[in-house]
């Protein structure tokens, strides 16, 4: 298939589902969908495509929540971006863990760092902060604080 | 025979950083992994967001030391999908070279761990000394042994200085027998052989699956790599092959890395003697607000940054995902049945770098104590007083 | 000076710690134990266990989760025992200063008896702190 | 005069002897590499510092054990040299079955090391000690077959000076077949009962942390390097007085003595430095496979006088 056909394929298939459909360069194509549609184009995309899934990244973008998650398909030369917004004071999506292995940790990353629950994920144990890292703190929230009063910060930026 | 469980860290001396997994074995047979890391986690992506785009190469540099080209050189690469813009051939040329010279030397020192983990320090020496080789081209072409600073946005820092790259030519063919050698040795090993054939083995289902990357995914017949894939650089200029094996033990995994030592050597070879002319630098001065996304095929698979740039002078949110966080999960379906003798070189095989993994869990394994912190270091304390007493010394 | 203190100075087993560095020091560690710089001769050997250990070669920022394991290893290394640091970042935390992981630095969890400055530190740099350590405890420097 | 003995040949100079091999050793070893190597006084520097370090027992170890291990090995190889040199400088007139009495206390340093392992009650500890018992399993059987040998040569004789005094009227047994045969043998054994490459499973420093020894410190692990230097010497000196017809220290034969121990040293050297390190499962297909194999004609062998 050629990279057309695969970009009309996709559209025709996720009609209801794509919000917004943003084709920057023959390279990149980023694609924002409704956060229930995801298990289902994810699915699509990694087993019917043979995409590869390099991994999702989430952003906190003060209005909401968005985590990407990229798929290359090789044979093309393209990397397909899903997007989805979530509500920032709940964040809820279903998990690809149990579709492939490869987002187990990326989704507990996700998980501790940005406070995103993923519902049906396995192991949903802490991958990278200590056990006293307090509930409910996430480093890579905009908002994000130091919460340890005895940090030594002494040197300007 | 009742299980018991095994710590392998987070102080071990299989690797020279940090981590920690629980082995579950029945007599010498594992027969459950878990990996806990974060002893390395130092929140870089964090820290880029409080840096200039500028500023931000150097965080990214010294997110692995022996990823120290990759890392830049995916974020330069997203920096400029940003915009977008295509840096200078001259550019593309040194930046190959560089990453390329850190493939050579990073496969090395795993070659070199990997006899140490076997209890074969004569490889391990050898190897090394082999090693320094390389980092004294690199130390001729960029002037550092290790970071070597030369990426950044829109371009390269500095230049090859022109009298240089005879020498660096000169010191790299010499090199070459001395790895042949290696290689015969390596290869036709019996009891290497013996030790590393038919254990540990990724089956490609498994490696797609886990969307495992580079050397250990190319071991196990899965034929992808950055590098021909989506070309960036100059590597749709230069003659080189992608090393692919089918059966994905650990042997094989030894087989890729060290043949692609020797492509990665054509490569630099290639790239020195057919550099050309002209600017090495862009000068970029704004990044307009949008997203981009750079991958390089580090030596341990495909680096991948995503960054997003909100119009001002710093990034706004900069992912980095290394190659061993997706190649180490793979250890569930490799460990597994596998003797602790073998585990520990399996666990090796995939070239782990927790450095990269964990960008940014304490058991009490060693038995429970009776005495808090404090005490503790009241007791050392007095002790060391007593000894230094002892001792002579005041 | 006694019979046991010259020993201990002429024949330094190494204990190798990372504490959330990126490596590169690690590496260079490494590095100094193969052929071009080989600390054998001076007696290092690199142990591989902390209860035999005289020297903590010390290298990384000291994140949340190491902190801990690094002050229990430090408790359990028979004394005398000296505790080396190695690189920027275990100096002061170089440029990882501002990270939330970070919070001290490895002078205020442990007591550090030598600073070798440097990112990374290039091996003769090692070799050299280890020389200037093994004269201040003679009492020479 | 026992006791002097026991003191100056028995521990002086079989440590002495010991210590200078494990040098030899360590600047083969990085020699071979490309290395430098350490001083010629190392190995005794080392010893010294570690008996002047603070000894640290954990607290889940069975602390009388965990003490009790390392004099226990050391004791035991402490009088196996004794024996070894009593008989070869002809000092008395050897007890029958003394070869029997050496062949235990040679395995009672590997009891040690089992016995320390399991006291300390770290599970690498644990592991490693496991595996040293594993290995013990292995090479005992061939190391026995092999030891029978001699024994046959020497007309069914279970005493050391017996098998001296054969060797000094016909000549050395490693000039037959059978000989040879049990000395490769017994060289595979030594590696093994020495701990080092390809068979130092037990203390792998990269899988186990190095094994039994993880929770020893000053002291404890003071006795028991000197005692593996020990046996560096005593085990070779032992295959030298069953094969080569035994150590003559007198006039120019001193120099045909240390060729004989230099070239078994040698041989353990390369060995070490030539191979990685085997699996345990591997080492007892080997040592239960091939060597026994061995072990077994060279006792048919020299059954049937060859």
């Amino acid at each position: 298939m050629t990279r057309e056909e695969i970009l009309k394929d996709l559209k025709q298939r996720f009609k209801e589902d794509i919000v917004n459909f943003f084709d920057k360069s023959p390279k990149r194509v980023y694609m924002e969908i409704k956060p229930e549609s995801l298990v289902k184009c994810a699915s699509y995309i990694f087993k019917e495509l043979k995409a590869r899934f390099n991994i999702a990244s989430g952003v906190d973008s003060r209005t909401a929540i968005e985590i990407l998650y990229h798929f290359s398909l090789e044979y093309i030369n393209l990397l397909v971006s899903l997007r989805v917004k979530l509500n920032r004071n709940n964040p809820q999506i279903d998990s690809l863990a149990p579709v492939f292995k490869g987002a187990n940790w990326i989704e507990r990353e996700i998980h501790e760092i940005l406070g995103v629950d993923f519902k049906g994920h396995p192991d949903l144990r802490r991958l990278l902060l200590p056990d006293e890292w307090p509930k409910g703190v996430y480093p890579l929230r905009c908002d994000y604080t130091e919460w340890d009063k005895n940090a030594i910060r002494d040197r300007g930026v | 025979m009742a299980k018991s469980v095994i710590p392998i860290g987070p102080y071990h001396p299989l690797q020279e950083e940090p981590e920690f997994f629980t082995l579950t074995v029945d007599g010498e047979t594992v027969v459950d992994i878990d990996v806990n890391i974060g002893y390395n986690h130092r929140g870089i992506e964090k820290l880029s967001e409080l840096k200039t785009f500028d500023q931000s190469t150097f965080v990214i540099e010294r997110i692995c030391g022996i990823c120290s080209t990759s890392h830049p050189f995916a974020y330069t690469r997203a920096v400029e999908d940003i915009i977008p813009v295509e840096v200078p051939e001259r550019a593309k040329y040194i930046r190959t070279t560089i990453a390329e010279g850190e493939r050579v030397h990073s496969h090395l020192l795993w070659l070199g761990l990997a006899g140490h983990f076997l209890g074969y320090n004569t490889v391990y020496m050898w190897v090394w000394k082999l090693r320094e080789e390389i980092l004294d081209v690199m130390e001729i072409l960029s002037g550092n042994r290790n970071n070597y600073a030369i990426f950044k946005p829109g371009g390269v820092r500095r230049d090859f200085n022109p009298d240089d790259i005879p020498l660096a030519l000169r010191k790299i063919d010499s090199i070459v027998p001395t790895l042949n050698k290696l290689k015969k040795a390596i290869i036709d090993d019996p009891v290497l052989h013996a030790r590393l054939k038919g254990i540990g083995i990724l089956t490609r289902e498994d490696a797609l699956d886990y969307c495992a990357l580079g050397p250990t995914s190319r071991a196990s017949g899965v034929a992808k790599d950055v590098r021909k894939d989506a070309p960036y650089g100059a590597y749709d200029q230069v003659d080189w092959d992608m090393i692919v094996t089918q059966n994905g033990d650990v042997f094989e995994k030894v087989v890729v890395r060290v043949l692609e030592v020797f492509e990665s050597i054509k490569i630099m070879k290639q790239c020195l003697m057919n550099l050309p002319p002209g600017e090495i630098d862009l000068n970029i001065k704004n990044i307009p607000p949008g997203e981009g996304i750079g991958a390089h095929e580090a030596p341990r698979g495909e680096t991948f940054h995503y960054v997003r740039s909100d119009g001002t002078n710093r990034p706004a949110r900069h992912k980095v995902r290394a190659p061993t966080f997706m190649n180490l999960p793979t250890c569930k379906s490799t460990v597994i049945g596998e003797t602790i003798s073998d585990a520990t070189i399996i666990l090796a095989s995939v070239d782990p770098c927790y450095c990269c993994t964990e960008r940014m869990a304490v058991r009490t394994s060693e038995g429970k104590r009776i005495y808090g912190g404090q005490d503790l270091i009241r007791l050392s304390q007095e002790k060391t007083q007593r000894i230094r007493r002892k001792m002579g010394i005041k | 000076m006694s019979l046991t203190l010259r020993a201990l100075l002429k024949s330094p087993w190494v204990f190798h710690l990372s504490t959330g560095s990126c490596n590169n020091c690690d590496i260079e560690v490494l590095d100094c134990l193969t052929p071009r710089f080989d600390i054998e001769r001076f007696g290092m050997l690199l142990a591989p266990s902390i209860k035999h250990a005289d020297v903590l070669l010390v290298t990384g920022s000291c994140n949340r989760k190491s902190a801990i394991r690094l002050k229990r290893l430090y408790e359990q290394a028979p004394k005398p025992c000296v505790v080396v640091a190695i690189g920027e970042c275990s100096l002061s935390r170089g440029m990882f200063i501002h990270s939330y992981n970070c919070p001290l630095p490895l002078d205020k969890i442990i007591p550090v008896d030598a600073y070798i400055p440097g990112c990374p530190p290039k091996p003769e740099a090692i070799i050299m702190g280890a020389v200037k350590l093994i004269q201040k405890l003679k009492g020479t420097l | 005069m026992y006791v002097l003995y026991l003191i100056l040949y028995g521990f002086i100079l079989t440590a002495v002897l010991g210590l200078i091999a494990s040098w030899i050793d360590r600047k083969v070893t990085a020699r071979l590499q490309y290395r430098k190597g350490p001083p010629f006084l190392q190995p005794f520097i080392d010893i010294i510092k570690l008996l002047g370090k603070e000894t640290l027992i954990p607290r889940e170890a069975s602390r009388a054990t965990f003490v009790f291990a390392p004099v226990l090995g050391f004791g035991s190889v402490l009088i196996v040299s004794t024996l070894l040199w009593a008989n070869n400088n002809r000092l008395f007139n050897s007890f029958l079955g003394d070869i029997i009495v050496v062949v235990y206390l040679l395995a009672i340093p590997s009891i040690s090391m089992m016995i320390g392992g399991f006291a300390s009650g770290n599970p690498l500890a644990r592991v490693g000690a496991s595996r040293e018992m594993k290995l013990l399993l292995g090479y005992e059987l061939p190391f026995i077959l092999a030891i029978l040998v001699p024994i046959i040569k020497s007309d069914f004789s279970l005493s050391l000076g017996e098998i001296l005094s054969v060797q000094a009227a016909n000549g050395a047994f490693a000039g037959y077949a059978s000989g040879i045969l049990a000395l490769i043998v017994c060289v595979a054994v030594m590696q093994a009962k020495l701990g080092l490459v390809p068979f130092d499973m037990p203390e792998a420093e990269t899988e186990i942390m190095s094994g039994w020894m993880i929770e020893y410190s000053g002291t404890g692990l003071a006795i028991f390097r000197l005692m593996k230097n020990m046996l560096l010497f005593t085990l070779p000196f032992f295959l030298i007085i069953l094969f080569l017809g035994g150590l003559n220290l007198s006039g120019i034969g001193i120099l045909y003595s240390v060729l004989k121990y230099v070239v078994l040293l040698v041989i353990i050297i390369v060995i070490r430095n030539t191979n990685p390190r085997l699996r345990i499962d591997q080492a007892m297909r080997f040592f239960w496979g091939p060597v026994t194999g061995v072990a077994v004609i060279a006792v048919i062998l020299a059954l049937i006088g060859k």
